[in-house]
């Protein structure tokens, strides 16, 4: 099944990139534009066909390597 | 087997002549595989169609010279069992396409000509010429090939110690990205790119191939691919400095170990060439099976296998016995292998895909037989009127143009760019970026290893063969301010289309100029790279030469020059020929917004060697040398100042003996009486002390100066 | 008294710390991810480099390497443990050191000498150092912005400016009981004058005198 | 206007960080795990209350500075 992981800084950990990419936006006259975080997102195949067990073990996946508790939360979407 | 192709060379880029010389070494049509080994076997890039005949000038003997140039990397003997190898490579059209992954994988390139012959890499050097900042794209691009330079280097664990970065308007739809490797081994650890006797097992070791870079190195189209596959073929090689790591530990292992009787990177032309290559070495032939290959993506072509760019690959040729402990030695670095084939008797290369022979050729015939040009080359007729141009820069206040040089962002710090690039790990970077020649200790030895990258477009387009000529030798006092005597050259030879008689004609005249200086410095050429069509809408680049030269410090200076050991109370000596009043191609002429022009003072063989020995001689005696060249004296004693933080006097403001960029002159900073300079070619010029910078009546404030030279690159970038 | 210096892939800058402990008079030697003990050892060093390309997160793959476990049980017995740079990543991502590292704020990579402040002594890397004893050693990472929400990190030495915006202008942080700690500048780099400085040699040297007083605090 | 642009690296171009945290995941044990791919996502918020022309803009944010056309596809979604 394809699952996709968004993995998400936690609002009160500053993003550099994000706040970079906000400065960027503005220089090239976009000054309408703000909250800028740039998140990540992991794209996976998993065999399976029972989607909550596939969920369940992507977030296991996601609780050990995938994300990092002190910054980050993150959400498993099995799409299909 | 499948049928043959047919007119379809054409869209690969050959010509009909080229067609029919394949088809009489077959003394058949070729069939799709080995039209595509061909095309990319026997492209510019590959072959040196163009250049090849030409670079024979280059003197490339010597008795340290252990491997000239042909081999992946050129090798010398440093004595005491040790041997240093380098090698330098464009990545100008990859670049330009994608700054970060193109500047990226050129880095990977170099590492690999290196560590393909048995030699750990050291340092890196980057050499980047792109069009003026005031150009967003041209930003970008900087921006972009300095990030991929540090996105790779820094991660695959070589520092980059040095670099040159130059700004035209000739570069600016066409920049220009040079990298130089240099890389150490004892002797006994040389391998070469040869597959060794028939029995010989042929393992592709690193990356899985996908279509990566597909005629990267030739002009490819459609024709004698499938529809479906068209599509998914992405000019663009992906860099994974980690994946590149690893095959550099592992190699390094398996060197050691002994596992080895050969091995060849994989570059441009791929398979093609990591087959073909060793095979014509060794005169044998081989055995290929594309089925084995390990990839990426599904649906490969055979001609696509044979013709992926992929990156981060290595061909190790092994005898049957050791075969189990290579396997051993790449799994454990993590790094995937696939046993791909076996060399034969015999001349021929055999290919075989899902079941069937797709190419059956002379294995030399791809790497020996290309055609070789001789295309016409002719003096271009326009540079008559750019020699009479007069170039005056007398009616500008020196210490005015002087502040516009330092604020130069060629000129200025380039500490935005080398912070961003690990200079120091190995704890061998005695003098790093922001100086002169870098200079790099041997641990456990008393020696080091200097090297000095060097390019200068306006100089070559106004005269190639004084212009390249001068190359060489400032690069060989850089090297030897820093304490060290010249030892072997490698080029890098950046030209615009070769089917124009005039570029053929620059091309000619470089070779000649550095030829002659090395000559002159009894130094070899040891290696280098051709990047011919580096043009736009037609124009081409001003011809770029870009000199990369090893130097040895034996023993190394207990306590080597730096610019910053200036004090209070030191003399200035200007030492070299006196300067004249000629300002073409300098610095000078550019900023003070003159038209490039005039034709540049030639340099002096003999001048030349004196002045390097003296200079390496003093590197053992005086705390600073600084060798004049951009910007000449005013910019050389400004860059001191700077760095030691104290002012100076200089008392003959003439802008022609302040701005003059004539070559081999260095300064020299030292206490009264530390050393006895020749009387024919040392004068003294000035003092060192105050918090300000003096030519003659004109005064600047150090802090003033220092803040320009430090901005200027970050305020052209706006960052 | 001997040192484990661990090596992961993509790591780097291991030759550099074997060669500066035994510049120093220590003893140390290489070790490779995939060993399972470490019994034959005093402390540990993860060296700087880019473990597993710093794919993924800094530290986030390499802290499951088979070899992690024993330094978990070292450092838990208080033995000496000093991650530099990306063994700091990998140290707070294995959670023996507060906090996490992400991209320096003006998200360019930094090599170059950076001046920095001993702020507590009692560190496996700075007891032999004075408060407010002033040390400058080359930093060289991009990943080098120390963060902690839970502002329970114990800061060992601070930046004089602070180049990459770490929470409070940490450069090395240490564990409670002091014998775990991590800092993203390279001591390393700065044991010999030709090279820049020898600053670094009191980092090293607290650090080769910790091995002697193993463990530093009693469990 | 609350916008989520998703920008995916081309199938056909190499993901080397994909490739090697599928291995990592391996050398977890979730061996049922293939095709992992790396990807971004930006979260920002654009004044004006006319979502056709925010997501026109974003697009051209898109084109100019947030994805590389030589690398990767965009996908921009106005949320709010
Ligand atoms: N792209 C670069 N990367 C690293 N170092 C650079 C780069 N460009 C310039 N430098 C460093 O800045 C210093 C001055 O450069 P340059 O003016 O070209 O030197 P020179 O005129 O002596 O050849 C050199 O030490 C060089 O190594
Ligand atoms: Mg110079």
């Amino acid at each position: 099944m394809k699952v996709t992981v968004t993995i998400n800084r936690r609002p009160e950990i500053a993003d550099p990139e994000g706040t970079t990419v906000e400065r960027a936006l503005h220089d090239l006259g976009y000054t309408e534009t703000s909250g800028v975080r740039m998140d990540r997102v992991v794209h996976l195949d998993v065999k399976g066909d029972d989607a909550v067990a596939v969920k369940a073990l992507v977030e296991e996946m996601c609780r050990r390597l995938l994300a990092n508790p002190v910054l980050e939360d993150f959400e498993v979407e099995v799409t299909s | 087997m499948t049928t043959p192709t047919g007119p379809a060379h054409q869209k690969l880029g050959m010509t009909d002549d080229e067609y029919e010389s394949i088809v009489g070494i077959l003394g058949r049509e070729p069939l799709p595989a080995e039209l595509a080994m061909y095309s990319v076997m026997w492209s510019e890039h590959c072959s040196y169609k163009s250049s090849r005949r030409h670079l024979e000038r280059f003197p490339t003997e010597a008795p340290w010279v252990v491997v000239g140039p042909g081999e992946n990397a050129g090798v010398v003997d440093i004595g005491d069992g040790w041997l240093a190898a380098l090698r330098i490579e464009s990545h100008n059209h990859p670049s330009f396409v994608e700054p970060y992954q193109g500047a990226a994988t050129g880095v990977g390139g170099i590492l690999r000509d290196v560590f393909t012959m048995g030699a750990r890499p050291i340092a890196l050097w980057d050499q980047i010429r792109v069009g003026p900042l005031d150009q967003p794209k041209n930003r970008y691009l900087l921006k972009g090939v300095v990030s991929g330079i540090a996105g790779y280097g820094n991660a695959v664990g070589v520092p980059t110690v040095g670099g040159e970065i130059e700004f035209d308007d000739c570069y600016s739809g066409n920049p220009l990205v040079n990298v130089m490797c240099l890389g150490i081994l004892r002797k006994e650890q040389l391998v070469l790119g040869t597959a060794g006797t028939p029995g010989t097992i042929a393992v592709l070791l690193g990356k899985a191939t996908g279509r990566d870079g597909i005629g990267g190195a030739s002009i490819l189209a459609s024709a004698s691919f499938e529809d479906e596959s068209e599509e998914k073929r992405p000019s663009v090689q992906v860099g994974d400095p980690f994946e590149e790591k690893k095959l550099i530990e592992a190699c390094l292992e398996l060197y050691e170990k002994s596992l080895v009787v050969g091995v060849q990177d994989l570059g441009a032309a791929g398979l093609s060439c990591a087959t073909s290559e060793p095979a014509g070495r060794a005169g044998l032939g081989m055995r290929i099976e594309l089925d084995a290959v390990h990839r990426r993506e599904s649906g490969m072509t055979a001609p696509e296998l044979l013709m992926s760019e992929s990156q981060e690959r290595m061909m190790a040729f092994v005898s049957p016995g050791n075969l189990d402990r290579v396997l051993a030695v790449a799994d454990k670095w993590e790094i995937e292998t696939a046993v791909v084939g076996e060399v034969k008797p015999g001349p021929n290369l055999t290919i075989r895909h899902n079941g069937r022979v797709v190419a059956e050729v002379p294995a030399a015939s791809l790497a020996n037989d290309a055609p070789l040009l001789d295309r016409p080359s002719a003096r271009p007729g326009w540079l008559d009127d750019v020699w009479s141009a007069q170039t005056s820069v007398n009616d500008v206040e020196p210490v005015d143009l002087l502040l516009k040089l330092l604020d130069d962002p060629a000129i200025g710090s380039s500490a935005w760019v080398h912070e961003q690039y690990d200079h120091m790990l190995f704890l061998s970077t005695v003098i790093g970026p922001g100086s002169d020649g870098s200079l790099l200790r041997m641990k456990g030895t008393d020696k080091a290893l200097a090297v000095s990258t060097d390019g200068n477009g306006r100089l070559c387009y106004l005269d190639p063969r004084r212009g390249a000529a001068r190359l060489v030798y400032e690069a060989a006092l850089n090297v030897a301010v820093a304490g060290a005597r010249p030892l072997a050259v490698v080029d890098n030879l950046n030209f615009g289309n070769p089917e124009k008689p005039e570029v053929m004609w620059q091309l000619i005249e470089t070779v000649e100029g550095i030829s002659g200086a090395c000559e002159a410095l009894g130094i070899p050429v040891v290696g280098g790279n051709v990047s011919f069509y580096n043009e736009t809408d037609g124009v081409d680049i001003h011809p770029t030469p870009v000199v990369g030269l090893l130097g040895l410090a034996d023993p190394m200076p207990s306590s080597p020059p730096r610019w910053s050991q200036a004090n209070e109370g030191m003399e200035i000596w200007e030492v070299g020929p006196e300067p004249t009043d000629n300002l073409a191609g300098s610095a000078a002429q550019r900023v003070a917004g003159e038209a490039l022009g005039g034709r540049p003072t030639a340099p002096s063989p003999e001048r030349a060697r004196r002045v390097v020995t003296l200079a390496a001689d003093l590197a053992h005696l005086v705390p600073v040398l600084h060798d004049i060249s951009d910007g000449g004296l005013a910019v050389a004693v400004a860059e001191i100042c700077i760095a030691s933080g104290v002012g100076a006097r200089i008392n003959n403001a003439e802008p022609a003996a302040m701005f003059s960029e004539d070559p081999h002159r260095f300064v020299v900073v030292m206490e009264s009486g530390t050393a006895d300079l020749p009387a024919d070619l040392a004068t003294r010029v000035g003092i060192i002390g105050g918090d300000s910078l003096s030519l003659g009546s004109g005064t600047l404030d150090l802090s003033i100066i220092t803040n320009a030279w430090r901005q200027a690159l970050p305020s052209a970038l706006g960052v | 008294m001997r040192t484990a210096v661990i090596v992961f892939p993509g790591t780097n800058c291991e030759h550099d710390v074997v060669y500066a402990l035994e510049a120093l008079g220590g003893e140390a030697e290489i070790v490779w991810h995939r060993e399972t003990s470490l019994d034959d050892f005093d402390g540990v060093i993860l060296p700087g480099g880019f473990a597993h390309g710093d794919y993924l997160r800094t530290g986030a793959i390499a802290r499951f390497s088979p070899v992690m476990s024993d330094v978990r049980r070292m450092a838990e017995n208080g033995a000496p443990v000093l991650g530099i740079c990306n063994g700091f990543q990998m140290l707070c991502e294995a959670g023996l050191l507060p906090g996490a590292l992400i991209a320096n704020r003006d998200l360019s990579f930094i090599c170059r000498f950076v001046d920095l402040e001993v702020v507590d002594t009692d560190t496996v890397i700075t007891r032999l150092a004075s408060e407010g004893e002033r040390v400058r050693i080359p930093l060289n990472s991009y990943e080098g912005n120390w963060v902690d929400p839970s502002a329970g990190g114990r800061v060992a030495l601070r930046y004089v400016d602070n180049p990459n915006g770490s929470q409070a202008r940490a450069a090395a942080v240490a564990n409670e009981r002091g014998n775990v700690a991590g800092i993203m500048p390279h001591p390393e780099r700065g044991i010999e004058d030709i090279l820049g400085s020898s600053d670094g040699q009191v980092l090293l040297e607290s650090f080769l005198q910790s091995l002697v007083d193993y463990p530093l605090v009693p469990a």
